[in-house]
């Protein structure tokens, strides 16, 4: 694990990290470039740079349709791990992890991704259809440790107690608790619901836990950051942003704004 | 995953982590894998029960009319000149072809787990129809989820499940989108049962498919030694993730000395000419771009084998040699459909044509005795608006 | 015609001049006597070739797929609330419907007498279809005529008949116009065969279509005393001119304490409605004007039960009273398909609409252990676009 | 049997007989009265009056034609038998025969057409679709035995030896020899088979023999006729003639050189 996250996660002046999907060289590459760099400079800890795939079983409509408009201009995982690149460049306390699914890590193929991850300096990746029972993750998870850096994993609320057992054993950098059982963006989280997923995986981890899914505005987030999670993770409603003011000129600042005014009401904790 | 006493049976299913070598699995999100598990735990405990394996022989029986037979297809065998040709007659069940063998025994399933609401995904409508008359037997409200392009072409097998009351769901592309669309609407709804219509996704839905559809083969061995006194030398079937194919084979995958033969549209041959990947749910062959991020292949007449990747099962039993992969292209499947309607007096989809023309290619020059045994599993029906129109004056 | 050990049976068929009491008989040309006769002999001398049987039932199970189970429409049954409703399920035979079994015999018949070309007529198809698929696999050529009305309503069936290599002749007007025409064009080459769909036109053809068709009853007999170990208290059927029917209740008809009721269309009731005259080569009940020089009746959805008259047998067995006669409208088809189609999972076509409607009115009120059967005799392909059309909305 | 059949075949002054074949009513109760009377004039020995019905399973295209004209005009078998009283009044000498099929007959019933046609004094029926073996063919037999008048029965050429030896013994007035196997109007008449069927016939009864089917033209006529039979039936022929110029004011007389065209050739033997 990159001691990155320890220090993202120890440093005390936000008490709720917020942890930000971006779709990687969206709406281009030099627009995500500027976008995400205006993102760090206005407050988030982790950026997640999801890299295209045409099915994105895991996405919601509003992730999806990043996916497709990427994929039909050729961005590929590599181009993903160049902006991660000059992502670190800019900025070297932020926190990064590829955001994706198999396909296209295992075409890449496995090695080489966790060998070009180490070499752009990202802390990990996170593989939404990895569970620890496929051999290919227990490879990429394997590489990754080697090279010091984090498979994230996943827990959902339908993740059973045993099962979460098991799991836990595969932490590494912090943990992504998933709010609702369904794709991204197509629910809201129920507070009560959060609470007992935090509890339930703190029994269990030491490890930082971010809390993600259906979190739409600052009020949610704050809401969610109250369950005693570590950071809360915005994904569709910036990629929604992003999409709809795709040729605003002013879009960089405005997605600066947006994250401001989450961080805001973040820190109103 | 069942037990057997053959050792290194090929009969066992897959290991414990939905295996099959090294393709099969589960790539599915962790909000998936409690439903998985709970939908093996419920599998592997169904068919230990033997009033639920009970109920599924007496539907499969009354309602959907198995035993299907198997026919010998003498005129064909007498025009091309060679090995006995016989035809297992899947397109005589119920709605039409082998797929409310499945779907009845999922639907049984769906009702042992107490699951409320099914949804499914289709390429054809074949599984859909199936799916949606299966639900309506057993009063469950039942979601379909297709692609676009498919429920253009395909418009009889789409009113009949309209009208079995199941609801639609049309999304943009093919049978690929549907498969996620529908796994997606699982994930947002995990108290529905997802009713897979083929060998393929993650585990446990490819031996729970090859499960229900092993019938087939089973069936073939009894009337092959009731009929001819011995088993053919070929089965030969049509797969577009694979289903009709392992259900034909999985009886006598221990039996190497017969030959079994699965053909892919070519548009469409992930088991010819995929790689190894992971997608929808699953390791296995596909049909893909060199990053893995995008599918490719064409479009075949098949709606039905118009899939890019392949059941893991039969990725693995390729690789170590247990069975072989052909196609036939759409000439090939017209051509075909042409020569049993007018031979034979069968009207056959596009599905079991490719089949059926590897049939006729292999029986040529082969021994009178030679027996090669073809799965019929589609009847015309939802094709022959699009045969009147290609073919239609080549019958005048 | 055949020998039977119950004095007075039901089951002997016509008597010497084809008559079933007063109904019946030959009302032909002398030119068609001959042929009339030579196919009787032939009937005769074939029902006692044992191989010719066998050949017979092995073409039934393999090429059509028979048995056709029977069914529990367990859904209905309690909705209803009375008598357990089975269904005879003919509709999983080969070409979906009742049909092929007729066209299997005669068309073995017909290789039997050495004919070397086959003509038919049809009215909703089925029978042309069912009689195309055979002729081709029993490699004949085959012609066959239709009225222009349902021509144009039925679609499916007409391209499958091209496909299967059988020519189309199209005349004027419905079922009634096409039995003439073909009657016509067999007068004018006595060397075809005439292969008749129905039990009706002059004798031998009543028997031989009821000879073939009454398999339908001998499965059931068999398959009641296996699955309920009694018979069914009552049997119905749908009737154009009566071969479903009389096939579905042959193998009962000298056991009166088995109801057995005869559904026609509404419109075109010639049993319930008819007057007694003679036409299209027999004497039996007809809906015809007052003195005998046209015909009668309206238009049916249920294109194959629209026919203005009836088997002379079941014209006789009505008098006699050995069974019942019942009607059902379009709007009781149209609601009897909605009723399967949700509750069974079972898209049936209008015909058995016809029968199953009659079951549900008989079964409501009665003691649980009493058991109706219907056949249903055809599946919904051919008519699923005009269902659409009238009530699609009503599945929204 | 009628004592006019006798007479009319006894008759030398023609070796062989016409006898034509209408549809009665055809194209009009007048005009159809007119034409016969004029067909009579022009010498013809019998007329056959066709009644309509729907089915007409006997006749090709152009005869049901004109079957189906009549019927739209809703002429019934009561209108023949009312034309046939006509004709005769008009002439004494003529044979007449309706001729139909036993739907009518069955239907007006059986016993009032046997006396209405004893009533016009017409000489019997023809009905193509009633056997010996069809039981209201006895009963209509039987009727008009007692009326004395004749059941012309038909033979083809498809009638076996051993049923032919049983339909002569219901012959009477005279015998009706199918020159084919076929509806009407749809083929020629071939005449070596003619020749043999004529004979058989010969062999089994003294009644005269009339040959009809397939004789279209006068000179077919003639060669039918050379055949020896003692009358050739001209039917299509005919109505095709009335059917083409139904709307020629000359319609009668010209039917009326038609007839005299066949007496011709006939008289040439
Ligand atoms: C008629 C028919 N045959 C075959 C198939 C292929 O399915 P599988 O690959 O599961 O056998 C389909 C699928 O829709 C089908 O409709
Ligand atoms: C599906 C179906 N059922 C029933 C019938 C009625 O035929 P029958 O009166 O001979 O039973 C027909 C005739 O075409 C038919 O197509």
């Amino acid at each position: 694990m990159s001691n990155r996250f320890n220090k993202i996660f120890l440093n005390t002046t936000q008490k709720t990290k917020l942890v930000a999907y971006f779709v990687a060289c969206y709406p281009s590459y030099e627009k995500s470039l500027e976008i995400i760099k205006k993102a760090i400079d206005s407050g988030i800890s982790i950026c997640e740079l999801g890299f295209p795939t045409q099915e994105a079983s895991g996405e919601g409509p509003i992730i999806k349709k990043a996916h497709d408009h990427c994929l039909e201009k050729n961005i590929t995982l590599k181009d993903t791990l160049k902006l991660a690149k000059e992502v670190r460049n800019y900025n070297k306390n932020v926190g990064i992890i590829l955001m994706g699914y198999m396909s296209n890590v295992f075409k890449y193929p496995i090695d080489k991704f966790v060998k070009e991850l180490a070499e752009v300096d990202a802390d990990g990746c996170l593989i939404v259809d990895a569970p620890h029972e496929l051999k290919e993750e227990n490879q990429l998870r394997n590489a990754l440790t080697e090279k010091n850096l984090s498979l994230i994993k996943l827990v959902a609320p339908t993740t059973t107690n045993e099962r979460l057992k098991i799991i836990s054993k595969f932490f590494s950098g912090w943990v992504y608790s998933l709010n609702f059982s369904g794709v991204s963006g197509s629910k809201s989280a129920d507070l009560k619901q959060v609470e007992q997923m935090i509890k339930k995986i703190r029994n269990l981890t030491k490890l930082p836990i971010c809390s993600g899914f259906g979190i739409k505005t600052p009020e949610e987030a704050k809401e969610v950051a109250s369950s005693g999670c570590d950071g809360v993770v915005v994904g569709s409603s910036i990629v929604e942003y992003i999409e709809k003011n795709a040729n605003d000129k002013n879009l960089t600042q405005n997605v600066g704004k947006l994250i401001k005014s989450f961080i805001l009401e973040l820190n109103k904790q | 995953m069942s037990k057997n006493n053959i050792k290194n049976s090929l009969k066992t299913g897959s290991d414990k982590d939905g295996y099959f070598g090294e393709y099969g699995g589960i790539a599915a999100g962790e909000n998936l894998m409690h439903n998985l598990e709970e939908l093996k735990n419920a599998f592997e405990d169904a068919i230990k029960d033997k009033k639920f394996l009970d109920e599924f022989a007496y539907h499969c029986k009354h309602w959907i009319g198995r035993p299907s037979p198997i026919y010998f297809a003498e005129n064909l065998t007498k025009k091309i000149g060679g090995a006995k040709i016989y035809f297992k007659q899947e397109h005589l069940n119920h709605t039409g072809s082998h797929k409310p063998t499945n779907t009845l025994f999922q639907v049984l399933l769906a009702k042992r787990m107490g699951k409320k609401k099914i949804i499914c995904e289709s390429g054809a409508g074949q599984h859909w129809s199936a799916a949606a008359a299966t639900a309506a037997k057993f009063s469950l409200p039942i979601i379909g989820v297709m692609g676009k392009i498919d429920v253009e072409r395909i418009n009889q097998n789409i009113l009949k499940a309209k009208h079995y009351g199941g609801k639609l769901k049309v999304v943009p592309g093919s049978l690929r989108e549907a498969i996620t669309a529908a796994i997606k609407e699982w994930s947002n709804n995990p108290d529905y049962y997802y009713l897979i219509g083929s060998t393929c996704s993650s585990a446990p839905f490819v031996d729970i498919v090859r499960y229900a559809q092993s019938i087939i083969g089973k069936e073939m061995r009894e009337q092959f030694m009731e009929l001819e006194g011995k088993l053919p030398n070929e089965i030969i079937a049509c797969a577009g993730a694979g289903s009709n194919f392992s259900g034909s084979i999985h009886e006598f995958l221990d039996e190497p000395e017969i030959k079994k033969v699965v053909v892919e549209a070519e548009e469409t041959a992930a088991l010819t000419n995929g790689t190894k990947g992971i997608m929808q749910g699953m390791v296995t062959k596909f049909l893909q771009s060199d990053d893995g991020s995008k599918s490719l292949g064409g479009t075949s007449l098949g709606a039905g084998i118009m899939y890019y990747g392949i059941s893991p099962q039969l990725a693995h039993l390729k690789d170590i040699g247990a069975i072989e992969a052909s196609v036939a292209s759409d000439k090939e499947l017209l051509e075909t459909y042409k020569l049993v309607a007018q031979n034979e007096g069968i009207g056959i989809s596009f599905e079991p044509a490719a089949a059926i023309t590897e049939a006729l290619k292999r029986a040529k020059g082969k021994p009178k005795d030679y027996i090669i045994c073809a799965t019929c599993c589609g009847r015309v029906e939802k094709d022959l608006d699009v045969i009147e129109k290609l073919i239609g004056k080549d019958f005048e």
